[in-house]
């Protein structure tokens, strides 16, 4: 078990390592990215290692060094972890190849600290899922902040410089909320150690606990849950790695998981359920999925378009965890891996467009399907998983959500499901058939254009087939992995 | 009340006349324009300090705190303030020096010593 | 016999399409097609015969095999051979070819699956098939129609999704059977939609029209025989979904008498004749399901028949508007025949399949009050459409001369998918029992018995009568196409206005808000004292101009333009050494009053 | 007595020999200078270390000044809070005096640099005199030397501004002398007694005492000033940015730290909490005002366009942070308060060392001229980067420990509101780092045009620099082992053991 209690610390302390490494070989692309890419398969070599263990329903705990009363900086890998981690994981892989091509491609500047940065905010954001406590959490959350803003401000325009402040302000006022309700947890309770269930219950007053949610809520304000979702839409100005991995994947992943730890491992789904948190989630949850779909009905910016697209599937997340019910839960749960797979693979597509043919408005795609397409097939096919429709997984996790609202005893959810639906495969069939049936204006701008190079070309496909396995084998396996989670959580007996 | 009166004011006049002297000495430094007269301001300000110090140490009808020949008993004042303000008053004078010479120096830079020209004389800069 | 699910024959066909091209593809879509409709036939009934467990806790039936939906995957199979034959014609595009086995696939799938969840599944699949060959022609039109119809299915689907998860958790298990509760509204919306009740209605003579000659032909067959198929299978619908049936048949009826567009026209047709089937099934006797089940196969017959020969008939004409047709009769003998068997049967005419199913469903429907008059009204319309259909385009003289290429039949691919079709409505017509001893009910049919025969002549004289008298009926009109859809339409454009002007505007202004407040207090951060200076003065300029004399106030105007122009970096004094102590005093004095206060 | 009890005496009189040695041997060569004030404070530092740990060990350190005992002589007292700011500030020397070399040549020019060592070392022992003494008199000598020393310092930059900056410092410092003075007065009159602990034994009899009243507003205003307590601060801004690198280093991080820690030795060793919560109830208006300060100082930071003025205002807000403890007064606060006098002397030495570089290679801090500047002097806006990063509040930084205790300790005390404020207020961090941080790295200007391919400057400079840039770090990640020696001290000062 010895090696196993390392292998957490390995997991975030090697993309650590090879961020340093970058640093120090930048000026050799071909070396640097090869460390990338070295890190990258050796993280998910540890993150799988620890697959069986976590299976088999084992928590691995290390406990890294005291540091202030409220939580040791210490490390927990549990099922939910397991999750976000795994997906973190095999995504970093195949972003590092896409981001490789993309950045080769585009010839951008400046790519060491691209690197550096990326390579330092997988770290964190691995950390947070591998956290043991509301401190450890917090702490990393802070750096994914502060790492991803060079990331964001890449281009150094004046727009991104804005921008950057914008993502900034959001991120670190939220940042400032969550160390407020950090603290106030530790004054209530004593500790901030996430335990299955909850700890919370019967600490402090009614009004104290909805307070502290509310704090928690605004804290985790990477969620993008509206009104706080301006950062996300302000942050498409980076370059589309950047969009494709941390804020369709890594960073916005990190808020509903935050928030999904609260629910689960904080306050318990009998104590949000007594204290009609639960309500308030489902409102502010469907709130924002509606409204944002229909922001994404009109945004002409591909990549904006799916920034609003992934503002309202992260919080399909926050209705799960709103219906409090173990079905909404494990919906909740699942959406997480499956929305990421599905949400990269179309950011990736909106990058390759951008390398191919320059276009970022959707407007001047018609017809480059004829050019492209296998790409254009991949986004159709993960547009069509988005919207929930077979043989890709989108179906799953809305299969679950229908079911636990119903359970939560939420029926009229169903109708946020109904609506949103509609909405989503109202946004994005245009853009399929745009693609793909559409005759492009002058034929003559479409004659250069052809597929993206295969190392951003295949990435594209493997998450497309991933996505499509997890519907024929969801078990495998996030779904074994949840159902423990769920267990912890619920007190049942661990499958 | 008018006992009381004469306890407040007049049985401890020698406070007020130091306080009295501070007061001035502020004023001195806070509003006075010409650099000098802030330094003399100041000098006011702890010389005013130094008589409160020396009549904290005062005894009525104590002599100086010199040693007499034996038998002679006599009343001494306490010394140990006189000790200190020996000390303050070294500072002071250190103080005022390294102000004058400050005060040399901006003459030298910018000709005028009065703060509303030294303004002036920024703002052109 | 092995037990793999028919589906799953077309679904993994499609993967060699792809690949394969010309004839070979043909050749392939047709082995596929054949295969499946053997396996189809050789599978025995037993259920549930497959069971994976896709979704952990869900026990996902894939197939389970019982009369009734034998006869239904029969007959889907068998046409979806007959539109594979006919569309060997010639070399479709590869989405259209896969859209045509998937939806086979689909259909087939919702068919033999045991519960719930799979029909889902295989419902969305369903419905994405379709699409593909609605855009198949890639034209504006069907590009914009076939948005519309997806719009219109995921909403359905979601329904339909609801209304399970009503069933599956109130039940407890996703087995197929009635729905209670709170699903039971939600589910009828999401079977209606595909059913095309009224008013869901909208998206078949939307879309059907607009795919190519042979996507239609498919199209016509699967989706609302699906979902009359589903409603069987569940069944216990009560009278409500009965009168759904009535106003169908009618308002279908009315509308399709309206068309110009011969496909159009069809298409209303099809929600006329669904309207029989779920008239028969809302009345939920045994016969009511077996004659829904009936009218569902013969409707698929006939209804196809006529698509595809509607198809030659654009194929060869170019025009698909009943007022540019006429005098097809000579030049285009075999469709014109074909045309005509499946025009009577539709009509219902004695020794054609579609009497003897529709008098069963007449028949069954007679069990709920005011119905069965509802549906023969309709026959009578029925009847009126028919005639407008054959009179005039096919056996009125041709108006105006035609150019081009004289006409004449279409390829024989397309002759002999139709001659099958025809064979078997004539076949089913005189031997009903060949369909009705494989329902589940048994119910017998007997178009021939008296009652029947009765019928069929008096909806026959009514709508003679009728033509004599009005003979507005026997001319071209231009076709009715206000349908109640312009209301959807207008919807969606409301939201997309929404979103696109008020919402937009509303986001920007906040944003817009929040940096200027930013601005503003960076600006009066960057030097507090100064612009506190700065505020005081520029409030008593007036003041002094008003008292002073000029050349003070005017030195006070330059000090204060002064002020702002080097803003913020000027400086109004070099100590304030004071100020603090004063500052201090003055915020003690407010801080003891708080203190006394609170 | 063996060698090791003579330590404390030897902290204040090596020094003090030293500058004497450094101007004979100056005279004689000007490069003695250097080694000598390095070789003097190293040594400094490493008996102050020792007598941390001695003290860690057996409790408080007492020395007798030529044997006498107190009332009568002068006693220097090092506990485990003083001795902690002790070694703080010599470990800053240390680092300052190694960076000062270069950019003393540099800026003060080479004929002065005697002098500037001399007074350097007068500041330095006025400094560790103050922190170490016994007594409150004493405490208001070692001050004024150190002040003396200081305005000289200031004004050795040799600019016409600096000599202003140097002569309001002058002003200011001799009204808060004269405070301290007339406080001192005060409680002499009150107790009869200079000796902190004789004062605190007798003091509570005459509590009620106007002059004890009197006294105290006296003594804490006085040291208000020196510490630049807002709205005490105006001496502060030009004193910062006006005077040469090195020395506004010291005065940043050292001086002000060891007024401030006259501030609390006053307050909690003299007049002890009894009276601050109790008698003069004076704790909840602290708060207040530390919280206008932290406010305050960092809103008008973001303001400012010349680098060093900015970092000089954000000092303002950070000593706002080590007041909130003092008014918050528990034990959890108080930890925070003593953690943030080291993390923020440690983060701001940083800030400034790379604010005294960028003057040093480009001759200007005036933001709108460090475009791209990052470029040139990656290593030193990396320090700059880590640093103030500890300065916003990252974890794990020492900045973020020090005031996530100030914000458990507000909570604790029930203040909820002020912890909501320092929470936020910290954000306006963000607001001036950020400035520089986006004008170094994303803004473009040095990256062309200047010739030289980088303009680090040298190792000396550097080596400090980065040193302090880590320990922002490393001090935050194992802050657990720093408070083995906070604790106590806090409690301490709490009147406990």
């Amino acid at each position: 078990m010895g090696d196993l209690n390392l292998l957490p610390v390995v997991a975030i302390a090697v993309p650590l390592l090879a961020s340093v490494l970058i640093l120090l070989v930048g000026r050799y692309e071909n070396i640097r990215e090869g460390v990338t890419i070295t890190a990258a398969v050796a993280m998910l070599g540890a993150v799988l290692a620890m697959l069986p263990s976590v299976l088999s329903g084992t928590r691995i705990t290390v406990s890294l060094l005291p540091m202030v009363p409220g939580g040791d900086f210490a490390l927990r890998v549990d099922a939910f972890g397991m999750v976000f981690a795994l997906t973190a994981a095999v995504l970093w892989l195949l972003n590092s190849f896409y981001a490789i091509g993309y950045m080769r491609a585009q010839r951008e500047h400046a790519q060491t600290r691209f690197y550096f940065c990326f390579a330092v905010a997988i770290a964190a954001a691995v950390g947070i899922a591998f956290s043991e406590n509301l401190l450890t959490l917090f702490i990393f959350y802070e750096i994914l902040t502060i790492i991803t803003y060079p990331l964001v401000v890449h281009i150094e325009t004046p727009e991104a410089m804005k921008a950057g402040r914008k993502y900034l302000a959001y991120l670190l006022i939220g940042g400032v909320f969550l160390l407020a309700a950090l603290v106030l947890t530790y004054v209530l309770t004593g500790t901030t150690t996430f335990v299955p269930g909850g700890f919370l219950a019967g600490s402090g007053s009614a009004i104290v606990l909805q307070v502290l949610f509310l704090l928690f809520m605004v804290g985790f304000v990477k969620a993008a849950w509206m009104p706080l979702h301006g950062w996300l839409p302000a942050a498409m100005i980076a370059p589309t790695p950047v969009s494709a991995f941390l804020h369709a994947v890594a960073v916005v992943t990190a808020g509903v998981f935050g928030i999904v730890r609260i629910a689960g491992w904080v306050y318990g789904m009998d104590l949000m359920a007594s204290l009609g948190l639960g309500t308030l989630l489902a409102l502010i949850a469907s709130f924002t999925i509606i409204t944002a779909s229909l922001f994404a009905l009109t945004e002409d910016n591909l990549k904006l378009r799916l920034a609003y697209s992934t503002v309202s599937q992260l919080s399909y997340i926050l209705l799960g965890v709103s219906m409090l019910s173990v079905a909404g839960m494990t919906g909740a749960m699942v959406h997480i891996p499956i929305h990421a797979f599905l949400k990269i693979t179309l950011f990736f597509v909106a990058g390759a467009i951008i390398v191919s043919t320059g276009k970022e408005y959707i407007s001047e795609m018609k017809g480059i399907g004829r050019n492209m397409p296998v790409t254009a097939l991949m986004f159709a096919a993960a547009a069509i998983g988005i919207c929930g429709l077979p043989p890709l997984s989108g179906i799953i996790s809305k299969i679950y959500l229908a079911v636990g609202a119903v359970e939560g005893g939420m029926p009229v959810l169903l109708l946020v499901l109904i609506a949103s639906a509609v909405l989503n495969a109202a946004y994005f069939f245009p853009v399929i058939y745009t693609m793909m049936l559409e005759r492009p204006d002058d034929e003559a701008s479409l004659v250069t254009v052809s597929e993206p190079p295969l190392i951003m070309l295949i990435p594209i496909i493997l998450t497309v087939a991933i996505s499509i396995l997890i519907f024929f084998y969801p078990a495998m396996p996030f779904m074994d992995l949840i159902d423990i989670a769920i267990a912890e959580i619920t007190g049942s007996v661990i499958p | 009340m008018i006992g009381s009166f004469y306890e407040l004011f007049f049985a401890r006049y020698n406070y007020w006349m130091a306080i009295i002297l501070m007061l001035i000495g502020l004023y001195a430094l806070i509003a006075k324009q010409n650099l000098v007269k802030k330094l003399i301001g100041l000098n006011i300000f702890q010389t005013a300090i130094f008589l409160f110090y020396i009549s904290l140490g005062e005894v009525r009808g104590g002599t100086a705190p010199i040693y007499l020949p034996e038998g002679v008993d006599a009343l001494y004042v306490n010394p140990l303030p006189h000790v200190l303000i020996l000390t303050a008053i070294v500072v002071g004078v250190s103080v005022t020096a390294v102000g004058l010479s400050l005060i040399v120096r901006i003459h030298e830079e910018y000709g005028v010593i009065d703060e509303a020209d030294l303004l002036q004389e920024l703002r052109r800069r | 016999m092995i037990d793999i699910p028919p589906a799953f024959v077309y679904l993994l066909g499609i993967f060699l399409i792809p690949v394969l091209s010309g004839q070979v593809r043909k050749v392939w879509t047709l082995l596929v097609g054949v295969l499946g409709l053997f396996l189809v036939a050789s599978l025995q009934s037993v259920a549930p015969a497959l069971t994976i467990g896709l979704l952990p806790g869900i026990d996902m039936v894939l197939l389970t095999v019982d009369p009734m939906r034998q006869v239904a995957g029969g007959i889907f199979a068998l046409s979806g051979l007959i539109v594979l034959i006919y569309a060997t014609y010639r070399d479709l595009p590869t989405a259209e070819t896969v859209g045509i086995l998937a939806s086979i696939g689909a259909v087939l799938g919702v068919v033999y699956a045991g519960d719930l969840i799979t029909v889902f599944i295989f419902w969305e699949a369903l419905a994405l098939a379709s699409l593909l060959i609605i855009w198949s022609p890639r034209s504006a039109e069907s590009v914009a129609a076939g948005y519309r119809y997806l719009l219109y299915h995921i909403f359905g689907g979601s329904c339909l999704l609801a209304g399970i998860v009503y069933t599956v958790t109130a039940t407890g298990s996703a087995a197929i059977g009635p729905v209670g509760g709170g699903g039971l509204l939600l589910m009828l919306v999401g079977i209606g939609v595909n059913a095309a009740f009224f008013p869901l209605h909208t998206w078949v003579p939307d879309a059907y029209p607009k795919a190519s000659i042979v996507g239609s032909a498919a199209l016509c067959i699967f989706t609302t025989k699906a979902a009359v198929f589903l409603l069987a299978e569940i069944g216990g619908w009560g009278v409500t979904v009965a009168y759904m049936g009535g106003v169908m048949a009618l308002y279908g009826g009315v509308y399709a008498l309206m068309q110009d567009d011969i496909r159009r026209l069809l298409s209303y047709s099809i929600i006329s004749q669904g309207g029989y089937m779920v008239a028969a099934i809302g009345a939920g006797s045994v016969a009511g399901i077996d004659a829904g089940l009936a009218h569902m196969v013969s409707d698929i017959l006939f209804k196809s028949l006529l698509f595809m020969a509607a198809g030659a008939v654009i194929l060869r004409t170019g025009s698909h508007r009943l007022s540019g047709l006429g005098g097809l009769w000579k030049a285009m003998p075999v469709t014109t025949l074909c045309a005509v068997i499946g025009s009577l049967s539709l009509a219902g005419l004695p020794g054609l399949n579609g009497a003897m199913s529709k008098g069963m469903a007449i028949e069954a429907a007679g069990a709920v009050p005011y119905l069965s008059p509802l549906l023969l009204v309709s026959s009578v319309i029925t009847v009126l459409y028919v005639y407008r259909f054959l009179y005039l385009g096919f056996f009125r003289p041709a108006p105006g001369v035609r150019e081009g290429p004289p006409l004449r039949d279409p390829p024989v691919p397309m002759m002999v998918a139709m001659g099958v079709t025809a064979l078997l409505c004539i076949v089913l017509g005189l031997f009903p029992g060949i369909l009705t001893d494989l329902l589940p009910g048994g119910t017998g049919a007997h178009p021939f018995a008296l009652a029947g025969l009765i019928e069929s002549v008096a909806i026959f004289a009514v709508a003679g009568v009728l033509l004599l008298a009005v003979r507005p009926l026997r001319q071209p009109w231009p076709g009715a196409t206000i349908d109640i859809d312009v209301l959807y339409i207008g919807a969606g454009r409301a939201v997309t206005w929404f979103s696109a002007v008020p919402l937009m505007h509303i986001a920007g202004a906040i944003d817009h808000g929040i940096e200027r407040t930013a601005v503003c207090l960076k600006r009066v951060t960057a030097n507090p004292t100064v612009a506190i200076q700065i505020a005081g003065k520029s409030a008593t300029l007036p003041l002094m101009q008003a008292f002073l004399d000029p050349s003070r106030s005017q030195a006070y105007e330059e000090e204060l333009s002064y002020l702002r122009d080097h803003y913020p970096d000027v400086q109004t004094d070099i100590w304030g050494g004071g100020y603090g102590l004063i500052f201090i005093s003055i915020i003690a004095f407010l801080y003891f009053i708080l203190d006394v206060v609170w | 007595m063996t060698l090791i009890d003579h330590l404390p005496v030897f902290l204040i009189a090596i020094p003090i020999l030293a500058s004497l040695l450094i101007l004979v041997a100056g005279w004689w060569d000007r490069r003695f200078c250097y080694p000598i004030s390095l070789v003097t404070i190293l040594s400094q530092f490493g008996a102050a270390v020792i007598i941390l740990m001695q003290v860690m060990r057996e409790g408080t350190v007492r020395y007798y000044l030529g044997g006498w005992a107190p009332p009568l002589g002068i006693e220097l007292a090092i506990d485990s809070f003083n001795g902690f700011i002790l070694a703080t500030i010599l470990l800053l020397s240390v680092a300052t005096v190694i960076y000062a070399r270069k950019s003393v040549e540099h800026e003060i020019g080479p004929e002065k640099t005697i002098a500037f060592y001399v007074l350097f070392q007068l500041l330095v022992t006025g400094l560790v005199g103050m922190t170490i003494t016994g007594d409150i008199f004493n405490l208001y000598v070692f001050l004024e030397i150190s002040s003396i020393a200081a305005y000289a310092l200031i004004a050795s930059a040799r600019k016409p501004r600096s000599y202003l900056a140097s002569f309001n410092y002058l002003i200011l410092g001799s009204i808060a002398g004269g405070f301290i003075l007339i406080g001192t007065g005060n409680l002499y009159a009150a107790t009869g007694a200079l000796n902190m602990l004789d004062i605190a034994r007798l003091l509570p009899a005459s509590f009620e005492l106007a002059t004890v009243h009197a006294g105290f507003l006296f003594l804490v205003i006085g040291y208000s000033i020196k510490a630049a307590f807002f709205p005490l601060h105006i001496w502060l801004p030009d004193a910062y940015a006006e005077s040469p690198s090195a020395v506004t280093i010291l005065i940043s991080t050292v001086m002000s730290k060891v007024s401030v820690y006259a501030l609390f030795r006053i307050i909690f060793t003299i007049f002890t909490t009894a009276y601050i919560v109790d008698v003069f109830p004076v704790t909840g208006f602290i708060l207040f005002i530390a919280t206008v300060a932290m406010i305050a100082g960092a809103v008008i930071a973001i303001a400012q366009s010349d680098l060093k003025r900015m970092l000089a205002y954000s000092s303002i807000s950070q000593i706002g942070y080590i007041m909130f403890a003092l008014g918050v007064a528990n034990q959890i606060a108080l930890e925070g308060g003593i953690l943030h006098i080291l993390g923020h002397a440690v983060m701001k030495g940083c800030l400034f060392m790379v604010a005294g570089l960028i003057i040093y290679r480009v001759g200007t801090s005036r933001l709108s001229d460090l475009g791209g500047i990052a470029k040139v002097m990656p290593i030193s806006c990396a320090a700059f980067a880590l640093a103030g990063a500890s300065m916003i509040g990252i974890p794990p930084t020492i900045g973020f420990m020090s005031k996530y205790y100030l914000v458990l300790g507000a909570l604790e005390a029930g203040h909820w509101v002020y912890a909501a404020i320092l929470l936020l207020g910290s954000l306006l961090a963000v607001g001036y780092i950020w400035r520089f941080i986006e004008i170094a790295y994303f803004r473009d200007g040095h990256d062309e045009g200047s010739g030289a391919r980088t303009l680090e400057a040298p190792a000396s400079m550097l080596a400090p620099m980065v040193a302090l840039a880590l320990l922002c770090l490393l001090l935050g990640i194992f802050v657990e082992g720093l408070m083995e020696i906070v604790g106590p001290a806090a409690s301490l000062l709490l009147g406990g053991a």
